[in-house]
């Protein structure tokens, strides 16, 4: 007979207001099985939480529901509450009185007496819950970070940092991602390698850092604390224990016009190549789509100039196998080509560039060593128009977010087309100006005022060719109303942000969740935004959503003091609600049939095979076995299990069964 | 090779060059065209900005009689006519919109009839018959000029790419013209303000032809009536408004290829056309 | 149908899931949007856990209607317990329909921890359906056959 | 037949199994017999009159004990004996499966492998009578056909005869002993009974081979396996397997596709 103790919360007056709580706790009261029923103003204030504790000392309760708010609000309270008074937390249930009954309908009988059967459902389960002790898994204090650009760079570091390990894989030859491809960087146009590149070498020479550039995830399995990555190491055809990194097989490539990633298509780069000049590692890879010898069987120029012989033909992927408690995913961003624009040519105009195009041309390292040159015929442009929002905030294009760092990288487009062209004239064709930011509406003021940008607020219709030049059809919204018409040497496309390619594929290999536009969800928009909704995985930068440098690095520590955090412990405690398979006498040992349907069934690989073997050593029978590791408590599997033999802690079949039948019996 | 027609009011009235070259290639690259019987008016009137229901049971109708003359397939030349078909058969997905227009025009609409122009027409069934039969190459360098009532809108339509079109540039090719890489191929014509503000209709057209003379373009292919009237019926006005007055002669794609095809300037029409054609 | 039931207070069990129908279920209560009280709130941690059972048990025990109700697809907090609920859903319906149960009683949606408004719709059009379709006597005479002792056929 | 029994005789003189699990002649039809020795196999008879699934005897420890042991398939035989294979309930080595061909040859077969090519060619069809009754069904409304299995399940009176003919019910504690909670009350009544056909054919989904046992068994002739036999012929096409034909990674129900119908589901 067991004596449970019911609390019933006026939560001030938002449950008290349409729920008569008094009434509540008297017909509870009257429950078999119920040895002390009460109501209370504040149950999760101090001297409510006293009341629970002192009750269940005084009346040596065994089980406690409290009816309040929400369990995802106040249960963690509560079964604190009850375990200090040394009553097992997991004894104790709430009855959600306030979400789910005073504030959804008016004061009623019929609201009061719903309120009544949601206590008596939670009492008749807290009869058959059973004390559960939480479960500690260990945790490897080792991070992965997928992605080497920025964000990458900078968690790897601070997680570094705190003195754990971690491992930085990245797809491409080298890290630094598309900040290493920017010019100058708003709002300070400061070097963007000048102050990406330290940080790049400090990467590749921490103790605690293991970089793998061309590298990518194969496969994830575990959970948070426990991962399992399995990591491609593409063959990079190269030995880089061997290379000393000294360039002679780049001179003598034949292979010299292959569009060069690195100078966004615009410069060209041999197929053996290093993708720009400060890479790291600074060795070269062999991208085999483009090399004779794997094209066509022969060439090998490279092995006969290489000192070191340090090519490797025959090199094959590798997959390694790594154990990691934490990952940081900083897979970042991409832009949207000129050919996503029909109204604009369809990207067949040589002079209609990208912002990212823009970077390259004004970048020092660029093909044209920073001058601003027209791609078709290397002319310096003497009318450039810029065409902010180009895909983004268009519906019709099915990018209806801002990609948030155009409005700043445009003015300072402009803004460096002018300091690098005095004669020149730029229009900027705009829909707002977005310049939230620290100096950031300042910066575009600059533009405007100092250089004399052209700011043109309206929308861009048609890019046409005639003799040579571009003819850039807009409206002048702001005042004149007027069409206007510009003869522009070149037109640069402030192009959409997007995912980055092949990001739906690598959130299902990690069970994240991602939105329409395949950016990686966050686990709360505003109070969980590096984490995921997947314990264990943190986000940083722009494979969230598109965002700037400063952002994108603050977001990075972000991630890598959860990684610490996570790290400062040495097992993790979880919640005990989880599938066990159920033991029974000799000679069945187990209902389990070992029918092993459960396995497919399980989303998380948890469930195992057990010989249970006799004294002889002989197996008797092969069991399914829960591990508590892998364990996520979906419940699945019971709902699937054909002889009821495998049950689940704290959602039991009895428990459940006893809450829908008390629900109706009356 | 049988297919329905639906020739619309213009084809029987001011464009009576296309309909006389729509028949005449037709009949050279043996295609039966199977006129619908007691078509009425597409609604490509005032009518589809003024009363939804009569904008949608007009072509309804149409294509109501089609189907139950068991037509499965419609040639529609005036872009004007196949756009209210063809968003017609769009709208009355909806279950609402279509039990209503049953309900207006009395006859039973299934809404599986296939509406197409004629370039889809010719690139489907009869590419090979014409270069087989092309005896008189078209070899001149000229602007092909969509509209916009051929391609917009996109969505619904489905035809060609929205700016930039290239099929009419492909029948050209076909019979050994040069089609030139212009700006204006889908800019607007002026469209129904041809009789109420000739002045926009002169200023629009006159763009489009300025482009496409300055491009040294030999002609003007189009394949809508509205747009060919405009640019051809209205020269005088344009000219009006350009500095060096045109006298590019503006063809049906039909004209063009009939040309290809040895067909008399006669047969085709081409006497009827206000800029005289001389190429 | 039953016009005769104005009075009529339809009892509905709601099996949903811990993660995203009770969350938005919450979110309804904190957005202090009205629903019928007809309606009680059963917690499971997935829409993979529900046993078909429960539900039989549920109409067995009186109730005129059952919600069913969890993550959408691919927003699954285990990431595909709502695809197998959904499996075990289809292939349940099929057979009670076969046996002539009425599958119109159970009401089947997904309601994300976003979805407060959703929510509330769902149980009022439920319980709006219920009564229209009135207590389910039919099933529950079958069930109460050993009470009364006034079964025939 | 002679081949049969010469096969069967052979097989137990030499010792290769201690036990022939076929059939012999029965008052009206044919009925399992299990021979030990080499003259009992004598008694062995085969014709399209042995309807009863032997397979249910393959997971029944007592019965085949530790020695390896032969028996005699007919095709739904066949197809239980696979189904209980891919749920690990067979072994392998201690079975030794044997049929007799339309040409009256005797098969034996390798392993498993061997037996799933051999019954591809045979599908599996409702035959006209049970697709006659499935049709008088669907032609009723549901309230009828809510009528009609009340009428039918009020004649059932528990004796579990229909479990203990089906090869796949095999579990070692069946739900209907389950009693905490107790899902199903274990007396006879159209509630109770009616729960229990359910929870049989959820438990059959995707897994029954439809060789009609449980129906067969039934003393009181309800077309009980008309459930799962329709279910299967629902679920094939829309979970994309065949009837009859075990599905090797996981069944029906514990398995899923992201596009799986929800034309049901707000």
């Amino acid at each position: 007979m067991s004596k449970i103790g019911v609390f019933i919360c006026h939560c001030g007056e938002n449950i008290s207001a349409t729920v008569d709580c008094e009434k509540v706790a008297q017909e509870i009261g009257k429950v078999e099985g119920v040895e002390y029923a009460i109501d209370y103003k504040y149950m999760c204030s101090d001297p409510g939480q006293t009341l629970i504790k002192d009750a269940i000392k005084e009346h040596h309760l065994d089980g406690v529901v409290v009816g309040s708010c929400s369990p995802r609000m106040h249960e963690p309270t509560f079964r604190k509450a009850c375990a200090e008074a040394g009553l097992n937390p997991y004894l104790c249930e709430i009855a959600n009185l306030r979400e789910h009954c005073s504030w959804v309908h008016e004061k009623s009988d019929a609201t009061t007496d719903k309120a009544i059967d949601l206590v008596k459902m939670l009492v008749e389960k807290v009869k058959r819950n059973k004390p559960l002790d939480a479960i500690k898994v260990p945790i490897t204090k080792k991070a992965l970070v997928i992605g080497g650009g920025i964000a990458g760079i900078q968690a790897s570091l601070d997680i570094a940092n705190t003195g754990h390990q971690v491992i930085l894989i990245e797809k491409d030859p080298s890290i630094g991602g598309h900040m290493s491809q920017l010019s100058e960087t708003f709002p300070t146009l400061d070097c963007s390698q000048c102050i990406l590149t330290p940080r790049m070498v400090e990467v590749a020479q921490h103790p605690n850092i293991t970089l793998y550039t061309y590298a990518e995830l194969e496969s994830l399995e575990g959970f948070i604390g426990n991962f399992t990555a399995k990591i491609r190491l593409k063959a990079k055809s190269v030995d880089h224990s061997k290379c000393t990194g000294c360039g002679a097989c780049l001179q003598k490539c034949p292979q010299k016009r292959i569009p060069s990633e690195f100078n966004a298509g615009l410069g060209t780069r041999t197929a053996i190549y290093v993708p720009f000049p400060q890479a790291v590692p600074n060795k070269p890879v062999i991208d085999r789509e483009h090399c004779n010898y794997y094209k066509r069987g022969k060439c090998k120029i490279c092995e006969a100039t290489c000192p070191t012989g340090a090519i490797e033909w025959d090199k094959e992927d590798q997959i390694l196998t790594e154990q990691v408690g934490a990952i940081v995913v900083t897979t970042g961003f991409n832009v949207k080509g000129t050919d996503f624009f029909p109204e604009y040519g369809y990207g067949q105009y040589k002079d209609v560039i990208t912002g990212l195009q823009f970077e390259r041309l004004a970048s020092a390292s660029g093909p044209t060593l920073g001058e601003i040159r027209r791609p078709s015929d290397g002319t310096i442009p003497k009318k450039i128009v810029f065409i902010a929002c180009a895909g983004s905030r268009d519906e019709a294009k099915g990018i209806p977010y801002c990609s948030k760092i155009c409005c700043m990288y445009t003015a300072k487009h402009a803004m460096l087309y002018q300091h690098k062209v005095h004669d020149g004239e730029s229009t900027v064709f705009y829909m707002d100006i977005r310049a939230g930011g620290k100096n950031y509406e300042e910066f575009v003021r600059r533009a405007i005022e100092e250089d004399h940008v052209n700011y043109v607020r309206g929308r861009v219709a048609r890019v046409y060719e005639k003799n040579g030049k571009l003819i850039v059809k807009g409206v002048d919204t702001l005042l004149s109303g007027q069409q206007v018409e510009i003869e522009a040497d070149m037109v640069v496309l402030a192009t959409a942000g997007v995912a980055n390619c092949g990001a739906e594929q690598l959130a299902q290999k990690m069970h994240v969740s991602y939105d329409p536009y395949h950016f990686f969800a966050e686990a709360h928009p505003k109070l969980k935004p590096v984490e995921t909704n997947t314990a264990g995985i943190f986000l940083a930068g722009a494979c969230q959503a598109p965002k700037d440098i400063p952002e994108t690095v603050g977001m990075a520590s972000g991630a890598a003091v959860k990684v610490a955090g996570l790290f400062s412990n040495n097992d993790l405690v979880r919640e005990p609600l989880i599938a066990v398979v159920n033991r029974c006498a000799p000679p069945q040992f187990s209902t389990c049939v070992g029918c092993f349907m459960c396995q497919t069934a399980c989303p998380y690989n948890a469930i195992e095979r057990e010989e249970i073997k006799g004294r002889d050593g002989k197996v008797i029978k092969t069991v399914a076995k829960v591990n508590p590791g892998l364990c996520q408590g979906c419940g699945t599997c019971v709902a699937f299990c054909r002889s009821k033999s495998i049950d689940i802690q704290g959602y039991s079949n009895e428990q459940m069964f006893a809450e829908v039948m008390s629900l109706l019996n009356h | 090779m049988k297919i329905g027609f639906y020739p619309g009011c213009s084809l029987k009235g001011s464009s009576r060059e296309y309909n006389e070259s729509v028949v005449a290639i037709a009949k050279a690259l043996d295609i039966e065209l199977v006129e619908i019987k007691d078509w009425n008016c597409c609604g490509a009137t005032a009518a589809h900005s003024m009363n939804e229901e009569l904008s949608l049971s007009l072509p309804a109708r149409i294509l109501a009689l089609a189907e139950a003359q068991g037509l499965k397939e419609v040639v529609v030349p005036c872009a004007a006519c196949y756009n209210r078909l063809v968003v017609t058969q769009h709208e009355l997905k909806d279950t609402n919109k279509r039990e209503r227009v049953t309900d207006i025009i009395k006859m039973s609409y299934s809404g599986d009839l296939k509406i197409i122009n004629v370039l889809q027409m010719l690139e489907t069934y009869a590419v090979d018959k014409i270069k087989e039969k092309v005896t008189k190459p078209f070899a001149h360098k000229v602007a092909c000029y969509y509209g916009c009532l051929l391609i917009r809108p996109h969505k619904i339509l489905q035809f060609d790419r929205v700016e930039d079109p290239q099929s009419m540039d492909a029948m050209v090719k076909l019979i050994g013209g040069t089609p030139i890489d212009w700006a204006f191929k889908t800019e607007c014509c002026g469209a129904g303000l041809s009789v109420s503000r000739t002045d926009l209709v002169a200023k629009l057209s006159g763009n489009i032809l300025k482009d496409a003379t300055e491009r040294d373009a030999q002609a003007i292919i189009v394949a809508c009536p509205m747009c060919q009237s405009n640019l051809d019926m209205r020269r005088g006005a344009i000219n009006e408004t350009l500095s060096k007055p045109s006298d590019i002669p503006v063809f049906f794609i039909t004209q063009a290829i009939g040309l290809a095809l040895g067909l008399s300037p006669k047969e085709l029409g081409l006497e009827r056309h206000f800029v005289n054609v001389k190429l | 149908m039953n016009n005769n039931n104005s009075e009529f207070e339809p009892k509905i069990v709601a099996f949903v899931c811990n993660w995203c129908t009770y969350a938005g279920a919450d979110l309804t209560g904190t957005s202090r949007l009205k629903y019928a009280t007809n309606v009680k709130i059963v917690r499971f941690p997935c829409t993979g856990r529900i046993d078909f059972m429960l539900l039989l048990k549920a109409f067995a025990q009186g109730a005129d209607g059952v919600i069913v109700s969890g993550c959408h697809p691919n927003d699954c907090h285990y990431t595909s317990g709502n695809f197998h609920a959904r499996r075990r859903w289809i292939t349940f319906r099929g057979l009670l329909d076969f046996m002539g149960i009425d599958v119109s009683r159970i009401q089947y949606s997904w309601v994300s921890a976003a979805e407060g408004a959703k929510w509330a719709d769902v149980v009022n059009t439920t319980v709006a359906n219920i009564r229209e379709l009135g207590p389910y006597t039919e099933y529950q005479k079958v069930a109460g056959y050993l009470d009364k002792e006034e079964y025939n056929g | 037949m002679d081949k049969l029994r010469e096969k069967a005789a052979a097989l137990l003189a030499d010792g290769t199994v201690t036990m022939v699990l076929g059939y012999e002649e029965g008052t009206n039809k044919p009925r399992p017999v299990f021979c030990h020795t080499a003259e009992q196999a004598s008694k062995l008879v085969y014709s399209s009159q042995c309807i009863n699934n032997l397979a249910v005897y393959l997971t029944k420890k007592e019965i085949m004990g530790t020695g390896k042991v032969a028996v005699i398939a007919t095709i739904p035989t066949l197809r239980s004996i696979l189904q209980l294979s891919v749920e690990n309930q067979l072994n392998e080595e201690n079975l030794l499966v044997i049929t007799v061909t339309d040409k009256e040859e005797v098969k034996e077969f390798a392993n498993f492998a061997e037996i799933e090519s051999y019954i591809a060619d045979f599908q599996l069809k409702l035959d006209a009578k049970e697709q006659e009754i499935i049709d008088k069904l669907e032609g009723m409304s549901r309230e009828e056909r809510f009528k009609f299995w009340m009428e039918e399940m009020s004649h059932c009176f528990k004796c579990y005869a229909c479990r203990a003919a089906c090869p796949l019910c095999y579990c070692t504690k069946c739900i209907v002993e389950e009693n905490r909670p107790q899902w199903i009350n274990p007396w006879a009544a159209p509630l109770a009974n009616m729960e229990w056909q359910i929870n049989r054919a959820m438990h059959m989904a995707g897994r029954c081979t439809g060789c009609g046992a449980c129906g067969d068994a039934c003393p009181v002739g309800i077309p009980i396996h008309l459930l799962t036999r329709k279910m299967m012929e629902d679920l094939a096409p829309e979970f994309g397997f065949t009837p009859g034909q075990p599905s090797k990674n996981g069944n029906a129900l514990s398995t899923w596709k992201a596009d799986d119908k929800e034309n049901f589901i707000r």
